[in-house]
């Protein structure tokens, strides 16, 4: 570690350049050797839609303590080549007094960069690889960055051996090549960032996306099943569970579409498996008929449902906060069923977990409304705790008697059979049906099993996993799902100049958590509620269901540019001046 | 599956008595499944039955074994996802034209290709009974409706031979009216593995009453079934639509995928994230 | 007519059997009858999931005046047969003083009619039947009814001789046999329920279901293309557009699923013809997100949502209002739309028309939520006023500029070029795009085009089309779309009464108008919001938009039995009481 | 159609820089779409191009044609609505093999029974580009790919015989790089009428470099394209996926619904409902 006495909590640094050159691969190494050497840290990446040849960006943010979210701007910026930098440069602002490092074979850096406070300095990265056999720009740039946040060799070479491994020592020996000419090319270049020490942790860490997350916590619910049809920003959540669940003994189906993979893992939760598919906005859409029927036929399942912009296609490699309208109020017919989010990246893991632990509880289809921002997202965490719920469906026992499947019970959670189960036998209906199942056009059926399907939620214990309710004063910052992160900062930064602010943030989505929420909010001054949608969604999902302070602002927006805890500080802080 | 018990078709009848109109095929269908279960031997509550939307769907309720009537249209995937999750169960997918062939239609090519170990019955009444009388894909070009006055001027759709080119591995017409042969090749069809697709002409007294007159139509194949693809496909493209019997049995490998015993230990998986 | 001193203004009867008897036809004919003799009234036929043998039954309601709704209870119930009756009576209970003609043959009468507080006339109407050659149970019925409202043979022959015109005179005299045998048998019966005079329309009355109306109406807009996939109950739309249609030279396509429907008509749509559709609610998930691609890529369509009782494929017979949901919040993004709904059987007309015009005057989709209560019901009305919008979509013209098919405008409406104008080529699309079309990710063009979209909406002129505002007093009934004719008939009876209320419903669903329905409920008292809905979801639609006044009551409930004037008369009684 | 008239295939290209990786395939199907349409003749504004998502998909824009780029498999009904109302249009369909034939699998089947007068144009390279590199239905089943480990284990789908089975009437396969024939064909399709279908090979070199070698794999069909649907199916079943040419010519009735002048006064309408 670098010994100045001028020493940095948090650095942020971009690497951009062309699809296949590496940017993304050299943020990956960078971040995943500070997590050896104890840092946390997150990396994002922005792509264009070209997969080769486009733009492609590695935005990572390291620091001594755990980061919330990606800085608003970054002190380092290395440039491999500036195509379609028009395109996206606005992203990923330089931040005053930061450095750029470009290839002045590149061509010159973009308005944005040039009118922005910082110093440019050319560095020949292109050459420099060109002079190495087989040599690459990424690595280059590893070496660059490394040395202005002060990062060393060895720290660097542990991961790329790691990686490289299968390629043989020639491969090794080159990128260490690389590194060392980035390293070397760097000594003169000013300013630099160097990192504090980090704090030794206790355990590993875990470098983790929120994608890899959602799986996982799945997988720990009990989930041994998924149907999958690709769709970006969801593929890896699919992409994680194939070759887990084989592992452990379960299946993955890829779909001919999302009408297949949703009816697919309903097939397979009547069988008894817990079961998950991910998609995202469009997949969603076409899965709402099917989760209407896993809510009559109360059918345990779990989608994951990882935000992009919308509407229609919209734009599928950025994030938005824009499913909550169709995830709560898209079914035809009066449907109840949960909707839960995760509050970060290392949250998506409990939530996944939470969200089997929902759905085979009550048997009810659960939503998870994930998004771009937080799936997409490569963080260092502490390993998450343990988490165990008394999971389990509510069985069905023979006890001689005939067996009603919707039976009305005092939870409104019928015991399930499974098919094996002898006496156990019963017809799943999506059709409105009694309490054996059998369809009926009757008023007092419709009504006994609507009202039971909307008991069993209304009744059921969430615990305290409703959301959070951090800090104090009686400012309320009130958000939901990925937006945590940047609320948190938010509340950080004000508490540094003196206005308390608390946050609250929603996991549980819908039904909304009255008594916690209407707690949380009591005696609220002011009341700022933060989302990623044009048109406030959330804010009107609370409102059409419960009576909102008075004092209520909101900042909202479409996507694809994520709110930044800034913008929340700069909100509140206006506010407060009135 | 064990060798067969003494079980009778009446063990897999359940007590509901069907909706459907007097003389309606799908009567005669519903005896020879559970005759043909019955011959199988295997208990009710280890098959499962899976339909969509239409009068035929409605048959899982009167089986006695576990049933799924789910939304119209997706009783392949919804039988497909259970079969994966639960390789133990004999799984039926039963459906009409309508909800197999048309809504139903990209299902079908690929559960065809799957090939996942399991049997689809086609009720196949060449119209939409349960709304009435609109065309399916099955219908004449020129069969009259409200909706498509004057006929549809549209070939009808050979779900046999869209069958076995995506890849079924077992393909067999029978006529509902023939119980004895519906038995036996259901019965067959559920022992053959893979894929196995039976389409049953299965008349719609109500709104194809012409329909009564498919018990002096039909007539057997008067071929053996082949195991070559291209072959039957050829030779089903050329018949009359009429000719029954087991039209192809094939030995393509069954989907692989499928769940086992569940290790509840996820240490290994979690140890791939530590750096 | 009958000329007693005891005529009445309303008769309901009810005839009921099984399928395949003729009930249905039966009081088709009555209707008709009633009609020509210048009545109003209107039928609705309850029948079960056979299509043959199951219960099939025809409540009819004669009116001097205009009829709104069905009435809750029947003078006159003709059972043809009893089977199942157990499980559709409870929805047609004998009116107190009514008469039950029933035949012995039949077996008893159900509980529900032997404890109802009226009179059961045996007659042998299967044995009248058989004892004329050819002859039917329905047309005794007809007889029978006839003799107790007082409708004579000439008005029912001349009905049913124009129905049996193509099956020869041997038929119509059949019938008239038939006719005469019920006629003559009824001559003892008591007690009997003459009706008044009728007035004497102006010009002929239309005799026409609101699924008729609605497909009528949105060929009036100019509707010459139609894609459809079948669907209870909104299988009499496609059917009514199919042949006539092709009449005026459009054309409607059968498609293989809903996904082609609503893909077909954004096709034609895009190619300058203004399409609909027709579907129910499991086909409405089904489209949602094409719907999306509609608004995003702005191509104007209508669809017509027939709401049947939900969840899932729920009860395909029987109404609710339970779409309302999908219908305003069920797409993935933000994509502003509208949605509008018909107020009545006749108001399926104005509403299809109007339908029509807002899309192709917004290049947005529009979806109509009609009902089952209304699609099904057959009316007697008077001939509906022409209407004439000024419908356009707003042309592109060459100027030999650069042709922006997405260029922002004062009125957020874009020019739009149809293929074949040269100059106009475009790519329409569902992608975030700039003002061109082309495919972007930038926050600008998303922020612009969002904005664009939403604009075009806020600023349309909805005319006074918004709903109804009717009677006076500081009690508000606010409801909306097909129980708009109860609430009407409840404001009566309670005028009536002595209690003064209001009648407030929307036909413009979403937007909400706020100006107009703020206006409507400023100084309201006590506000009752009406809808058949278990989660109450028009009510918290309003409350997610506008602040609601603060004394509120709900009368909602899930479908299949209908909210009736009684229901909300009694509602307010109570509430007025208190 | 009119005679041609004198048009470059540069008068049917759009001034947009298409996004696609250097090498895909996908840029010889546009040259070759753009040279057939110059060779019809018709100006660019009579044709209208239709398409789902996927790299393929993102074709239209890149013409001067009329576009659409609407959802995810949806191509082919978007298509057919725009030729019923619009008869006076050239329709092309633009597809990818998942856009196609997974999500898009059923109106495949219902458009070729259809039998709507337009061409089917699927960009055929065996993978899901867009979403970085899943199995499609014509996949391999042995390809490696993070989705689907140690492959599908599922026998491709054979576009073509699908096609012929479900009526399509006139079915060609050809490879991109011979730009030549891929423009003869795509000009022959349009031309040909009701439904033509046109597979293109088109390599990912992306996620699919083993494709470049497809060049040297492809031969031409050494048989004369046959009338007779069986026949050709039953050839196309035995062949080795790499035949090009056009393989099969209908004689089929296109669909018979089409818009025609539109009636304004709809009052024989309105009288059917006087009492
Ligand atoms: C999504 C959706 N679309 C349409 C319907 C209406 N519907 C119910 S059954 C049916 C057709 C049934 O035809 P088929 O499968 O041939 O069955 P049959 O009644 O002839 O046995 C249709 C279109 C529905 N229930 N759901
Ligand atoms: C409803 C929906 N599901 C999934 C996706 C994600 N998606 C986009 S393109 C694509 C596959 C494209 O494959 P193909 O059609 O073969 O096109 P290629 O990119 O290979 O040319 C998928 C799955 C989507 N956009 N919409
Ligand atoms: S309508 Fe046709 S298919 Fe349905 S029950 Fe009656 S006869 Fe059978
Ligand atoms: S990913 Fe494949 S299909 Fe897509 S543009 Fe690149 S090479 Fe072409
Ligand atoms: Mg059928
Ligand atoms: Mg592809």
């Amino acid at each position: 570690m670098n010994a100045t006495s001028d020493l940095n909590k948090n650095v942020s640094f971009a690497i951009v350049g062309s699809g296949g050159m590496g940017a993304i691969t050299a943020g990956s190494i960078m971040l995943e050797a500070a997590g050896k050497a104890g840092f946390h840290g997150l990396l994002n990446r922005s792509v264009g839609p070209q997969i080769r040849g486009g733009e492609a960006a590695a935005l990572v943010r390291l620091s001594t303590q755990p980061a919330f979210c990606m800085s608003k701007d970054f002190n380092i910026l290395v440039a491999l080549d500036w195509k379609n930098a028009d395109r996206f440069i606005g992203a990923m602002p330089v931040a005053a007094g930061g450095i750029v490092i470009a290839d002045p074979a590149a061509g010159a850096p973009p308005r944005a960069v040039i009118d922005a406070d910082c110093t440019i300095v050319e560095c020949p990265i292109g050459e420099l690889a060109k002079a190495i056999d087989g040599g690459r720009e990424n690595m280059i740039a590893v070496g660059l960055v490394s040395r202005l946040i002060g990062m060393n060799e060895e720290q660097i070479m542990e991961i790329v051996a790691a990686k490289l491994k299968r390629k043989g020592q020639a491969a090794i020996d080159i990128g260490r090549t690389c590194f060392r000419a980035g390293f070397e090319a760097a000594t003169t270049f000013a300013p630099t960032f160097p990192l504090a020490d980090a704090p030794t942790p206790d355990a590993k860490r875990w470098l983790i996306t929120g994608n890899e997350a959602v799986g996982l916590g799945a997988m720990r619910g009990g989930v041994r099943f998924s149907a999958a049809y690709p769709i970006t920003p969801a593929t890896e959540v699919l992409e994680y569970l194939a070759p887990n669940l084989a592992k452990m003994g379960g299946a993955l189906v890829q779909a001919e579409d999302e009408l297949a993979s949703i009816s697919m893992i309903i097939g397979a939760s009547f069988g008894g498996l817990p079961s998950v598919t991910a998609t995202s906005g469009p997949g969603l859409s076409l899965m709402m008929e099917s989760l209407g029927l896993a809510a009559a036929s109360e059918t345990p399942i779990v989608v994951i449902d990882v935000m992009r912009v919308g509407p229609s296609t919209g734009i599928a490699t950025k994030s938005e906060q824009s499913d909550l309208n169709i995830a709560v109020y898209g079914f035809h017919g009066d449907a109840p069923h949960v909707v839960i989010a995760p509050l970060s990246v290392a949250d998506c893991l409990f939530t996944g977990q939470w969200a089997v632990h929902i759905a085979e509880s009550l048997q009810t289809p659960v939503i998870v409304l994930s998004d771009q921002s937080i799936g997409q997202s490569r963080v260092l965490i502490d390993r998450p705790a343990d988490i165990s719920f008394m999971t389990q469906r509510k069985a069905y026992i023979d006890n001689g008697e005939d067996y009603f499947r919707y039976a009305v019970t005092a939870d409104g959670v019928s015991p399930m059979s499974l098919p094996g189960q002898a006496g156990g036998q019963y017809t799943a209906d999506g059709l409105t049906h009694g309490e054996r199942g059998t369809p009926s056009s009757d008023q007092n059926d419709q009504k006994q099993q609507m009202d039971k399907r909307g008991l069993k939620i209304d009744l059921f214990n969430f615990g305290d996993h409703w959301g959070v309710d951090e800090g104090k004063g009686d400012i309320v910052i009130l958000t939901w799902g990925s937006l945590t992160g940047a609320a948190r900062e938010a509340i950080v930064t004000l508490a540094d100049e003196g206005i308390n602010a608390r946050l609250v943030s929603l996991r549980q989505v819908s039904p909304i958590p009255f008594e916690a929420l209407n707690n949380a909010l009591f005696g609220a001054d002011k009341v700022l509620i933060v989302e990623q949608s044009a048109s406030g969604q959330f804010y009107r999902h609370l409102r059409s269901q419960m009576d909102m302070p008075d004092n209520i602002r909101q900042l909202n927006r479409e996507g694809p540019s994520i709110i930044s805890p800034d913008e929340i500080v700069a909100q509140i802080r206006d506010w407060n001046d009135q | 599956m064990n060798a067969p018990a003494k079980m009778k078709a009446s063990d897999f009848k359940s007590d509901l008595t069907p909706i459907w109109c007097p003389g309606c095929g799908d009567f005669h269908v519903l005896m020879s499944i559970t005759r043909a279960l019955a011959k199988l031997g295997r208990p009710p509550e280890e098959v499962a039955a899976i339909s969509g939307i239409g009068c035929s769907s409605r048959i899982p309720a009167y089986t006695n074994c576990y049933g799924f009537h789910g939304v119209h249209g997706r009783s392949l995937a919804v039988a497909a996802g259970l079969k994966v999750a639960r390789p133990d169960l004999t799984v039926l997918a039963l459906s009409g034209d309508g909800d197999g062939f048309s809504i139903g239609g990209n299902h079908f090519l690929h559960a065809c290709r799957r090939n996942v170990d399991m049997t689809y019955i086609v009720m196949d009444n060449r119209v939409y009974g349960m709304t009435k009388g609109q065309p399916s894909p099955t219908t004449e070009p020129d069969w009259d409706s409200a909706l498509t006055p004057g006929g549809t001027g549209m070939n009808p759709f050979h779900p046999l031979v869209i069958a076995l080119a995506s890849g079924a591995n077992f393909v067999a017409r029978e006529f509902s009216g023939d119980i004895k042969a519906c038995t036996a090749t259901i019965q067959e069809a559920i022992e053959h593995p893979g894929f196995s697709f039976v389409e049953i002409l299965s008349p719609c007294v109500t709104f194809r009453p012409d329909e009564k007159e498919w018990k002096n139509q039909v007539h057997n194949a008067q071929v053996e079934a082949t195991d070559d693809p291209a072959r039957a496909a050829r030779r089903i493209m050329t018949d009359d639509g009429m000719n029954t019997g087991v039209l192809y049995r094939g030995s393509r490998k069954p989907f692989k995928a499928s769940v086992k015993d569940s290790i509840g230990d996820l240490s290994t998986l979690e140890a791939a994230f530590e750096v």
